[in-house]
């Protein structure tokens, strides 16, 4: 054999392969199952339960990344050797962030999944996103003041990429809107949340918007509301997946969520099928975002075929309904303009229902365009 | 011919691929010092530690060791020590992290009362030092506290592995005159390369070479003819005198 | 050669050490005995560096080492033996030292050299090997080895190392009869070439007897008396506080 | 006494310092060479292994798969020279490595140096860094060194988290600017280049190593993980060659992080974590310590469960099972941390001991041939 | 000034935490000698079975007695996985210290994948009393509940292993048995029996800490153990190994240490501020604070 061999394209009526690199396991395990099964009614939707493009079956290879890049890296790597031509998932930032020069170095098409970092928007031409974006978390988080000029809002973020994205969008979204902003950070890892209790309750914010990932948002949630935080301002986070709700507890209902999704906030033909395929009947959080991203490989097959080019191009301005409703893929940046919700949590106790309070279009959530990068 | 508080029959020992014991058998009579002899690395220490079953991990054991009627090969240490078997190792192994009080107090046994008059009075630098840490002891004095250690029970048969090594003149003398006084009511097995020690303790001698059994019988005999002392231990009896 | 100078190591208000001035001339051979716990090796760590005295000076050929540290008096000719035998155990007989060998003469930081093929190095490790009758063990790994061949192991280490002063603590502790008269004839040998000073602790008294040109009595950490074997001998104190009646 | 925790490295004398007497005493000198050369031809069959590799030999997946697995042969190798050779548990040798790969790839991402000044400067800087660390942590033995070393990797981890300036990218990482790179370097087509990239690695570790344990300074080494006090009588400055030891190893590790990041392209947080060190620690008791060939196939075994337990945990075989067993399967972290401790069990000494524990069978078996 | 009683209060607390973790770890790791990385999977085992065991179990719930039920199942749930490690696969490793590294790892590793393989990897919300998500009014700082119930468990804990290392012969039993196990069944003891019980304390203390750190977090995860495990480990190698007191001390330093810092500095400093101090504790005391023996 020769020092290496990549398997190239197959011709008219061989399957179209499509490579899933996701979490299966690791501590994003539960994201990347909604995103799978998300991804699998999407299929069926979109092919109109035929799974198939024309003649060509649509061949679906998982393989997980355990949250772990190099993992990913691997995973795409081996995928695209054996002539896959699209890859979707990254259910974490840092997979997608790394996975994404891969697609551009081997002009393949990679549709990133629930990671939720603005880097991904605008990464290179053969990277798109099914999923929402910080910035749009932000420009919902907004929403709920009306009109910031003269308010004071602070953030309330985790060291970090994460934390320093959400940061940098509230002073460019609520902060370029006339308020002032400041934040208080803390440690992934801390445990303790008296301390930035005790600094958010003395800057006294009109608005307090929290980025907190992780398991330890329980405790966090308890110490802001028995330090009197949540009672004394308005307080805007984004509502994670069904699962954590009671972890809320006490909290839940004092806070103002922002939302990507959850089930029953939107009733779309989309949202029906979708519920109607995935396993328990209840959408969450990131269903929606592998509905996308199969509504986008279905695309990508049916007008590019086998060339990737095509496939960028037919996906570039596309607009579709998916789930959450109108969906549009810009065509400079390859953003994904979709609505966003404002959410209130109401229950106790393990039962929780969260119901809408407003839906903001994908216009008014859309973030600034990006620069193309490559 | 009285019956032997301890046989050794067809003891072999095999660690790491060495056969350092090849098939072992003696006796050690129901009173007084019983000594075990021989030149470095014949597998003395060896052969002790096969009885109280503290062969290496890996060591492979064979034979049959009895002490009356019951075998002790395959029961663990501290029943084997629980049942009577004292045992003072080679290299002395105090605890030296723990104070000599405490490292006494640790061979204390449920149900009897520890005989620390006797340790004291024996050695009684134990009693001063009480408090010192076991580590810091000088050679001689951590040799005390290992003897003290096993002398605070009663037992029915003491193994020790050359008590006196390292000791001053003085305290080899004293520490003869306890195990001499030790004898006359519990049998030892002694290993001993000081030759005066033996002659003035020793009533039985068996001698190892190269992990076999030389000779054994009765000590005086031995220590005494020239001829026997130079082939079996190297240094002849006038030596054994000096 | 060696001279302590006052040399006293407390702990708390104890004196393990104390306040001991020894003078050792080269060629001379001084036998050191006292009761267990007298600080015999206490003075030996002092002189080798592995403790700090809490008083007093140590010269060497003169010049103040009190402060030096182990590695540095050993390059300057210090060697020992241990009481309770340190070899390096996961190592052959031989690998130990040639170890020794290296460590005396240089070159021990060299990366990119194959240590096997210094055949200098080999050959002077098979000489103290000799010298102390361990070559038929030489492959054995140290750890292994019968209590009294690690005896013969440490001091061939010592030998390896070709020091001027060098210290035994012990060396006849444990090593079978049979055996002593030739490890005598070793130690005996140390000091009859070159003006090797041995300063040696020992409780086998016929063995010092046979070897010291002097004998220094320590008792309670301080010096009783340093002087010929026959008048240490007769002294009444060591008598009754060291030699007890002869058994 | 509480240090042995550290006392016990293995009893394993040094391969390099007795050279063994066997039937193939003539051509041991050589095995090593046939198995780089096997090696290094590797990627020009197309062999399939099915189970083992999803794809032929010569596939990208394959390789890539491959040459993470020979990068951690050789990490593995290098941290034996501080563990299994030298007797210094070290809990914070993460650390040089995440400097390699992070150092590599912030200098060509954003300071945008060409790819060989900066590996040049990072492999220097990360041995800086561990010469300057290592001459304060040494100054601890025991376990309060191991404690000290994870001390320093755990700031390393606490500033790479915080991202000071975008630098590191905080828990997103930061992928590699492959803009400037060689374009040999870059793509799927080229993964044979890192693979052989990663072999050259993993030889010049193994090379390292075998030269320096096999030196005049190795045998200090081993002498120093027996008895440190001895070595200082015997007139050796113990802390100078410990220092040299964690030196080297630190700059192998920092060499290591600069293939990796160009294998992975890109660098993550995974890296600077304990976890990794705390792998190091498995790869090397796993494959056998003090030991030639046992940490790189420590190394090499680990990298490949870790990677491919994923696709075993949702393979068919595994869902089909029963959901009590299933479950659990599915987990990767479960069957490695199993497999660990099977592997204690069943192969003490590690893997390098399998030969020796061989040996009686094989004998047997000629004998009665 | 309130600020000052709510950050010392609530550092308490933490540290409380901290120590409850660490003693049962310093424990093992001083006194039988192992380095149990496994500690944080007690600490799971605890939290879940006490979750389990409110929901199940019948007599235990969420509230009064039926709270200390669970906690006592949780415990007990703990000591006896402590017990079970120690009698199969620690047991057979003594005195081969590194093996029982990569054993404790194994462990870890698989435990807390099959934690997650049963529960899954989200949090779940601990069930726990009323009163302990209120908070007191200590001199106008609204101090949270949990943080006091986990500084009086930590003040009990440490009263009890005292008396326990003090008062019984075990002590000194595991003590001389780290150094030299042979000799100590050489002086007729079993010397088995006192490190299994060593194994079920530390256990028994790891699942109290996993049961009151979900109380105090309100939820329980596969990998809560593993988090807090690295500053117990800090926090026993700071105090001293196989010093309870010392450990202590260590939990109170760094507790306050990280609050304040945290408070005062910013972000992420408080982190550095512990792991500076391990640093220089260690250089400038390598044996810890509290020496180096188990001197209870
Ligand atoms: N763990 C071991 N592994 C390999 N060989 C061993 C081991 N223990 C002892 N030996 C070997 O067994 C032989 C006998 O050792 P043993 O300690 O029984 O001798 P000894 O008669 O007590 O000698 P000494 O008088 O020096 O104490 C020696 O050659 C020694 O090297
Ligand atoms: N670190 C220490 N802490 C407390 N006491 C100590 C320490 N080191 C030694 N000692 C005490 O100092 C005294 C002298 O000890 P040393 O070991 O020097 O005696 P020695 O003369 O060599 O005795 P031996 O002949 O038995 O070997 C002893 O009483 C010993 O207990
Ligand atoms: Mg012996
Ligand atoms: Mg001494």
């Amino acid at each position: 054999g020769s020092p290496q061999d990549t398997a190239s394209g197959g011709g008219d009526a061989a399957p179209v392969k499509v490579g899933l690199v996701y979490s299966q396991s690791g501590p994003l395990a539960s994201y990347g199952k909604q995103y799978i099964e998300g991804f699998k009614a999407g299929l069926d939707f979109a092919t109109k339960g035929t799974g198939k493009v024309g003649d060509r079956k649509i061949e679906v290879t998982e393989a997980d990344d355990a949250g772990d890049p190099a993992k990913a890296v691997s995973a795409a790597k081996d995928l695209i050797g054996k002539g896959t031509k699209i890859i979707a998932g990254s259910t974490s930032s840092g997979v997608a962030l790394q996975v994404a020069p891969i697609a551009a170095q081997n002009k393949v098409l990679f549709v990133s999944g629930p990671a939720a970092t603005d880097a991904v928007t605008g990464a290179n031409k053969y990277t798109f996103r099914s999923g929402r974006q910080s910035w749009q978390d932000v420009v919902t988080a907004k929403s709920f003041i009306g009109d910031a000029a003269g308010k004071k809002v602070v953030v309330f973020a985790q060291d970090g990429a994460f934390g320093d994205a959400n940061e940098a969008a509230v002073k460019a979204v609520i902060g370029g809107a006339g308020a002032s902003v400041s934040s208080v950070r803390a440690p992934a890892s801390a445990t303790e949340f008296t301390p930035f209790a005790s600094q958010i309750k003395a800057a006294k914010p009109d608005l307090l918007f929290v980025a907190w990932a992780g398991t330890t948002a329980g405790a966090m949630w308890q110490t802001l509301d028995q330090q009197g935080v949540l009672a004394a301002t308005t307080v805007v986070t984004g509502l994670d997946i069904r699962a954590s709700w009671p972890t809320f507890g006490a909290a839940g209902s004092k806070i103002s969520f922002l939302s990507h999704y959850f089930d029953g906030a939107s009733d779309t033909e989309a949202a029906k099928a979708a519920k109607a395929k995935i396993p328990g009947g209840t959408l969450d959080l990131f269903h929606p975002d592998g509905f996308a991203a199969a509504q986008m490989v279905v695309r990508a097959v049916q007008e590019g075929g086998d060339d990737v080019e095509k496939m960028v191009k037919a996906l570039e301005g596309w607009e579709f309904e998916g789930v959450k409703g109108t969906m549009k893929i810009r065509a400079e940046d390859h953003a994904l303009l979709q609505p966003m919700y404002q959410a209130k949590l109401t229950g106790s106790g393990t039962t929780f229902t969260a119901t809408a309070q407003k839906t903001l279009t994908g216009d008014e959530s859309a973030p600034p365009v990006a620069q193309m990068k490559g | 011919m009285v019956e032997p508080v301890l046989s050794v029959e067809g003891l072999s020992v095999r660690i790491a691929g060495l056969h350092i014991l090849q098939g072992v058998s003696f006796e050690v009579a129901p009173t007084g010092v019983t000594v075990l002899l021989g030149r470095n690395g014949v597998g003395k220490t060896t052969t002790l530690r096969a009885i109280v079953g503290l062969t290496p991990r890996g060591g492979e054991v064979r034979g049959t060791v009895r002490m009356g009627a019951r075998s002790l090969l395959a029961r663990p240490t501290h029943r084997l020590v629980r049942g009577g078997l004292g045992y003072v190792p080679e290299d002395r192994c105090v605890f030296a992290g723990l104070t000599v009080a405490e490292n006494l107090r640790l061979a204390e046994r449920r149900g009897t009362t520890p005989a620390y008059d006797k340790v004291f009075a024996l050695f009684p630098e134990l009693d001063r030092r009480g408090r010192q840490r076991a580590g810091s002891l000088s050679g001689g004095q951590q040799q005390m506290l290992a003897i003290g250690r096993v002398l605070l029970n009663d037992n029915r048969l003491l193994l020790v592995d050359e008590p006196t090594k390292g000791l001053a003149p003085k305290v080899v003398t004293e520490v003869a005159e306890v195990l001499e006084r030790v004898a006359e009511s519990v049998p030892v097995l002694l290993v001993e390369q000081n030759l005066a020690v033996v002659r003035r303790l020793a009533s039985d001698a068996v001698v190892l070479s190269a992990g076999r059994v030389a000779w054994t019988g009765d000590a005086r005999e031995l220590l005494l003819e020239t001829a026997l002392t130079k082939s079996l231990l190297g240094v002849g009896a006038a030596e054994v005198h000096s | 050669m060696l001279a302590t100078r006052g040399l006293t190591w407390r702990i708390g208000e104890v004196a393990i050490v104390d306040s001991v001035y020894l003078d050792l001339q080269p060629g001379e051979f001084l036998g050191v005995i006292g009761p267990n716990g007298a600080g015999k090796t206490s003075l030996f760590n002092l002189i080798t560096g592995l403790r700090r005295p809490t008083e007093g000076r140590l010269l060497l050929d003169g010049a103040d080492v009190t402060t030096l540290p182990p590695h540095r008096r050993a390059r300057l000719g210090l060697g020992r033996t241990f009481q309770a035998s340190s070899v390096f155990g996961s190592l052959t007989v031989r690998e130990n030292v040639r170890l020794a060998v290296q460590a005396h003469r240089g070159g021990s930081m060299k990366l990119w050299r194959r240590a096997a093929a210094d055949r200098d190095v080999a050959a002077a490790a098979d000489a103290a090997l000799d010298r102390v009758g361990l070559h038929h063990r030489g492959t054995a790994l140290a750890g292994t080895l019968a209590h009294g061949e690690k005896r013969k192991l440490e001091i061939a280490l010592l030998l390896a190392g070709e020091p001027r002063v060098m210290l035994l603590d012990e060396p006849m502790a444990g090593v079978s009869a049979e055996d002593v008269p030739e490890l005598v004839r070793v130690i005996k040998s140390l000091t009859g070439d070159s003006g090797r000073a041995v300063l040696m602790v020992e409780h086998h008294m016929d063995v010092i007897l046979e070897l010291a040109d002097r004998i220094a009595v320590m008792h309670h950490g301080a010096l009783l008396a340093c002087d010929t074997p026959d008048t240490v001998m007769a002294n009444a104190t060591v008598q009754e506080a060291y030699l007890g009646e002869a058994l | 006494m509480t240090n042995s925790v550290v006392d016990a490295p293995p009893a394993q004398v040094p391969d390099e310092l007795t050279p063994g007497r066997s039937r193939w005493h003539g051509l041991r000198p050589y095995l090593p060479l046939v198995a780089l050369v096997v090696a290094a031809v590797l990627p020009y069959s197309t062999l399939n292994l099915p189970g083992i590799f999803e794809g032929p030999l010569n596939s990208p997946g394959t390789l890539q798969l491959l040459a993470i697995c020979l990068v951690f042969g050789g990490l593995a190798a290098g941290y034996d020279l501080l563990f299994g050779r030298t007797g210094m548990l070290s809990f914070g040798h993460a650390l040089y490595f995440a400097a390699g790969v992070y150092g590599t790839d912030v200098l060509v991402t954003k300071a945008g140096l060409p790819l060989w000044q900066a590996a040049v400067l990072t492999v220097l800087g990360g041995t800086t860094l561990a010469a300057l660390l290592g001459a304060v942590a040494l100054r601890t033995v025991g376990i309060a060194f191991a404690m000290v070393t994870l001390a320093f990797a755990q700031v390393g981890a606490i500033l790479v988290a915080r991202d000071f300036g975008g630098l590191t990218g905080g828990e997103e990482g930061l992928p590699l600017d492959v803009s400037g790179l060689p374009a040999a370097l870059v793509g799927v087509t080229n993964t044979v280049n890192l693979y052989w990239l990663a072999l050259a690695y993993l030889a010049l570790v193994v090379l390292v190593v075998h030269r320096v344990s096999g030196s005049p300074t190795g045998r200090v080494l081993a002498g120093l993980r027996d008895d440190e006090r001895r070595i200082g009588v015997l007139g050796l400055d113990p802390y100078r060659f410990k220092l040299v030891a964690f030196t080297l190893a630190g700059g192998l590790a920092s060499a290591g992080g600069v293939v990796y990041v160009l294998i992975v392209g890109g660098a993550s947080p995974h890296i600077t974590s304990s976890e990794l060190t705390l792998s190091l620690l498995v790869m090397v008791v796993l494959g056998g310590p003090g030991t030639r060939w046992g940490p790189v196939l420590g190394g090499i075994l680990y990298m490949y469960l870790d990677h491919r337990l994923t696709a075993f945990g949702s393979s068919d075989a595994v869902n089909s099972l029963p959901a009590f067993l299933s479950h659990p399967l599915s987990q990767p972290l479960f069957v490695l941390g199993t497999v660990f401790i099977l592997a204690v069990y069943f192969f003490p000494g590690g893997l390098a001991s399998l030969r020796s524990r061989l040996t009686p069978l094989r004998r047997a078996l000629t004998r009665r041939s | 000034m309130n600020t000052v009683v709510l950050l010392t209060l609530t550092g308490l607390g933490l540290a409380a935490l901290y120590f409850l973790v660490a003693s049962g770890l310093s424990l093992v790791f001083g006194l039988a000698d192992v380095l149990n990385f496994a500690h944080g999977l007690f600490l799971g085992v605890g939290a879940y079975a006490t979750w389990w065991a409110a929901g199940n179990l019948p007599g235990a719930g969420p509230d009064g007695l039926g709270f200390v039920v669970a906690v006592l199942f949780g415990v007990l749930a703990g000591s006896l996985v402590a017990v079970l490690v120690e009698l199969v696969l620690i047991r057979p490793l003594y005195s081969r210290t590194i093996e029982q590294v990569l054993v404790t790892v194994g462990l870890s590793l698989a435990g807390v994948a099959l934690l997650q393989a049963t529960w899954g990897a989200d949090p779940r919300t601990f069930p726990r009393p009323d009163w302990s998500r209120n908070v007191t009014s200590v001199l106008g700082a609204q101090v949270p509940n949990a943080g006091l119930l986990l500084i009086v468990a930590a003040v009990v804990v440490l009263g009890a292993l005292l008396a326990f290392l003090r008062w019984t012969r075990y002590g000194l039993i595991i003590r001389a048995g780290v150094e030299n196990r042979e000799m100590v069944t050489a002086l007729g003891i079993d010397v088995r029996k006192a490190f299994t019980l060593v194994f079920a304390i530390g256990g028994a203390a790891a699942a109290l800490a996993g049961a009151l750190g979900g109380v105090y977090f309100g939820t329980v995860s596969p990998g809560q153990g593993g988090s807090l495990l690295i500053f117990a480990f800090i926090v026993v190698v700071i105090g001293g190994m196989g010093s309870v007191v010392g450990s202590a001390y260590a939990a109170v330093a760094v507790g306050l240490l990280q609050q304040f810092v945290n408070y005062y500095g910013t972000s992420g400093l408080g982190d550095l501020c512990v792991v500076g101090l391990l640093a220089v504790v260690l250089l400038l005391r390598p044996q810890g604070l509290a020496g180096k023996v188990a001197h209870a």
